[in-house]
């Protein structure tokens, strides 16, 4: 049974300094709330891996110098522009970059789901993508028989096992049950991550598994170590079905972390401010 | 609100391109159109107003315009099914066997520019039927010689499997077809108000070419009306400003 | 876009002789009244895959002669016992069986969902369900090359990819879309088979997909070809959190198929009455 | 209704049973119980009113004791990340060296006797730490010499990936446990009223054994209060003419 923490610090306890950390995509509730706790409390060393992609999490992250190796398949803010702290830390080498395509991580996250050591995937073949990752391997896909002098190569993924998952979500019940909705990479990323905690708007009474319809939308608290109450969790993010982007911040974000003086007031002003409050 | 039919053989640039994608798609199920591509998702909706519905249209980062109920995972998990059958694709640089490099350009371990990264690419080149080229900005600098770091592949071996790939590029400035076989582009066309010099100079890669290119054809006056009071309004839902700013379809449309 | 269809019959239309048909196991909507359509219309040589396992469903096919081969994990009638017409089957040497282990179907759905030739599984290595399968393979596992003395067999599963899966779930709205709650594995199902056709107990106005609560539990219109009203469809089967088990019913069967001329006599009063009426 | 409490020092087999599996159980994190179980399913039920909550129990073909929200491979998907710590495995046959048979008797192109399959074990034999197998009828049918084909191994090379395997088997007349590095069976204990004499003869496979046997500990009187207090009205739920029959515990309960 996960606990339903004190606070958000105490729930981030099991995110350690230099653990492997899986975050979802932009649209599936990112943990911005907890990102910043994670800042203000000097997290380090992060192996971060987006689910396929990131955008002001990954940046954040990365301009705050928690991140050692990022593992994604994409860091942009999309209407807003490059990530500009993603930008400067591949050109200037202060971080280790693996990249991925989408599908990739979505098996390889499969994989571990499934307890099986690898997945395989199409595509791939002749890309530097997959030239530059010594971790993925190519084999001859045993069931091509047809054609033996004309091997059928295909790529196959190491499952990623992460020691912590961080998710949004809507809501918890006391059980600790997560509401997710149709999200449904965030289960994949719970089942396949030793841990996972999570941040969710407010908490439900009753128990989502005894309704069906809201059971079809649940992550099991069986598969939660923990569970913090935060508000607004997501912003300036979007959470699907619940609030929109606040465009006017991320474009203040865009403006600001272009250089490291404006980044540097950008987490004065909006993540070191809540350590006084 | 509506556009002044009185303006009806007049259209923007975005409406030829609008146009030209939506000759490109053709008779198919489904097309699926990645986040931040106005046009292309323009031109979709357009291919299904002229279709009656038919191809399935999916506008990712829209939650009412796609079906998707399995996760991030499920549209490559879709491709890999065989059901979609058009895909968009851009790139920081583009080059003449079309090859696509999302990622960098320099020495990959130095770069001197990073762009955000391969999303899906590296897949769903490889299986997805047809997979449109979309670059408006047309320059040395987009279209080179020899992408910097392959995203994706324009051409693979024969025992690659390999059921999709790039059918046509489309920019600012002109269409070109995409010859699988020799790997190179042809210019298809010039759009109106823009020339064959220019399209030369600009273009950082060999490709072919006809004795004479003709020119981009205009959007047709059924076209434009399909455009301005279908797909507009539609487009609104979720891309509010560029449906305004090229269609006057505003928010309360 | 589906269609819903005027008929059972038209519905199943889809479903030749022939086929590869897939269908679900008892406890996630099996489609009864499909399936005694299906015997009245004379259908032959299916190639039958039940995910993973199946009851009643395969029972009655294979009795009255619609089945060729049989690809399961198991088929049981459960606390009413052996499923008499497959265990007949089975010893005379009439179907063709091919045993599986049920994550081992599982598995060879989501490779064909995943659009990949095949599925690793661990397991299964020592096994006569292995022996007997020379359509599944053993390699070396590629990414363990810490004891290059003692590979590491890992068996891979060809993916399986159903010409037609057929389902019964509580409700599809007017656009086709079906909701199927938190039975995930029939959307899987959906997405690895060619064509799907859906038996519902009725039809919902509005959309589920606009609803994000019924959203997380539906299969999208668009993997679905046709839909037809059948209520009480999985009858005598159930239908989670709608209708349980017809016990009195099902131990008539199973008293019935334990024997060939009282099998015959349970089609006659429960399938091909249904011609008449 | 509350059983007689006068008769707290008598007890049934099941309750024996039930006793000795959850002794067996011991203190993990979660057991899964296959359907048509109810002994396992009362043992791993004791097992968590001793453990105040610890171990969580999924007890499958109940909507109401599993979490499952990821279709019927989320079982198996479980037990491959490790988070299935106890199963229950029957068979048609079992042998000495732990292989299960669940498929069929004599040469299996024409057997002679057909079981419904092998469900899950194949693969779950593997990944569960603690397989406890379970048969009730003891006979030289059910426990062979060597089964007619094995579903399930009950070892495996030492290469071979394997976090799982049997750690005991009971029946209806004893309890073995399970020596992997030497697959073989050694008999812990003979259930009251039973003999060694009648174990051997009915066993068909060779077994390791103590000089002495001891009799299986009969259930404390706690264990009998949990039973027939906590874990009766709980597996009603699931298994109303078990509890009915076993505890007088009511569909009402």
């Amino acid at each position: 049974m996960p606990s339903i923490a004190r606070s958000l610090d105490d729930a981030l306890g099991a995110i350690a300094d230099d653990c492997v950390l899986a975050v979802p995509r932009e649209s599936a509730g990112v943990p911005m709330a907890a990102t910043r706790a994670l800042i203000r409390r000097g997290a380090k060393r992060l192996h971060l891996i987006a689910l396929p992609t990131s955008s002001l999490q990954a940046d954040l992250l990365i301009g705050a110098g928690c991140v050692e190796t990022l593992e994604t398949s994409a860091v942009s803010l999309g209407e807003f522009g490059l990530a500009p702290r993603f930008t400067a830390a591949i050109l200037s080498g202060s971080i280790a970059m693996k990249d991925a395509t989408c599908p990739a991580l979505h098996a390889a996250f499969q994989a571990s789901e499934k307890g099986v050591p690898f997945m395989p995937l199409r595509g791939l073949i002749g890309t530097d993508v997959l030239a530059r990752r010594p971790d993925w391997t190519v084999i001859d896909n045993p069931f091509e028989r047809n054609a033996p002098n004309a091997p059928d190569p295909i790529v196959l993924l190491p499952a990623i096992r992460p020691d912590v998952a961080l998710l949004h979500a809507p809501m918890a019940d006391r059980e600790g049950n997560v509401w997710i909705g149709r999200q449904r990479e965030l289960v994949t990323m719970a089942h396949a991550s030793e841990r996972t905690v999570v941040t969710v708007e407010k908490i439900h009474d009753g128990n989502f598994l005894q309704d069906p319809a809201l059971a079809a939308g649940t992550l099991p608290g069986f598969y939660v170590d923990s569970i913090a109450v935060a508000e607004r969790g997501a912003w300036p993010l979007p959470l699907p079905d619940h609030y929109a982007w606040d465009a006017e911040h991320l474009k203040e974000y865009a403006a600001l972390a272009a250089t490291d003086e404006g980044f540097a007031q950008y987490l004065d002003r909006y993540v070191h401010e809540k350590r006084a409050a | 609100m509506a556009p002044d039919r009185q303006a009806n053989f007049e259209f923007r640039d975005e409406e030829l391109l609008a146009s030209v994608v939506a000759d490109l798609i053709g008779d198919v199920r489904h097309v699926a159109v990645g986040n931040a591509s106005p046009i292309p998702a323009a031109a979709a909706l357009l291919a299904r107003a002229r279709g009656n519905g038919r191809p399935y249209v999916s506008l990712l980062g829209s939650q009412r315009h796609t079906f998707w109920t399995d996760g991030g995972r499920e549209l490559f998990d879709c491709a890999g099914q065989g059901r979609i059958d058009v895909f968009f694709l851009s790139g920081g640089e583009i080059d003449g066997e079309g090859n696509v490099n999302l990622v960098s350009v320099g020495d990959p371990d130095r770069p001197a520019m990073r762009f955000p990264g391969s999303f899906g690419s590296s897949y769903l080149y490889f299986v997805v039927p047809k997979v449109i080229l979309f670059r408006t900005e047309h320059s040395k600098r987009t279209l080179v010689p020899k992408v910097a770091f392959i995203s994706a592949p324009g051409g693979s071996d024969d025992n690659v499997h390999r059921t999709g790939g790039p059918i046509a590029l489309i920019t600012n400035r002109c269409l070109f077809s995409f010859d699988p076989e020799r790997r190179r582009f042809q210019l298809e066309s010039v759009h109106p108000g823009h020339t064959l010099a220019e399209v030369i100079v600009n273009t950082g890669f060999e490709f072919e070419r006809p004795p004479d290119v003709p020119e981009t054809p205009a959007p047709s006056a059924e076209t434009l009306r399909l455009l301005r009071e279908v797909v507009a309004p539609e487009l609104a839902e979720v891309y509010p400003q560029f449906a305004a700013r090229v269609f006057g379809a505003g928010k309360s449309a």
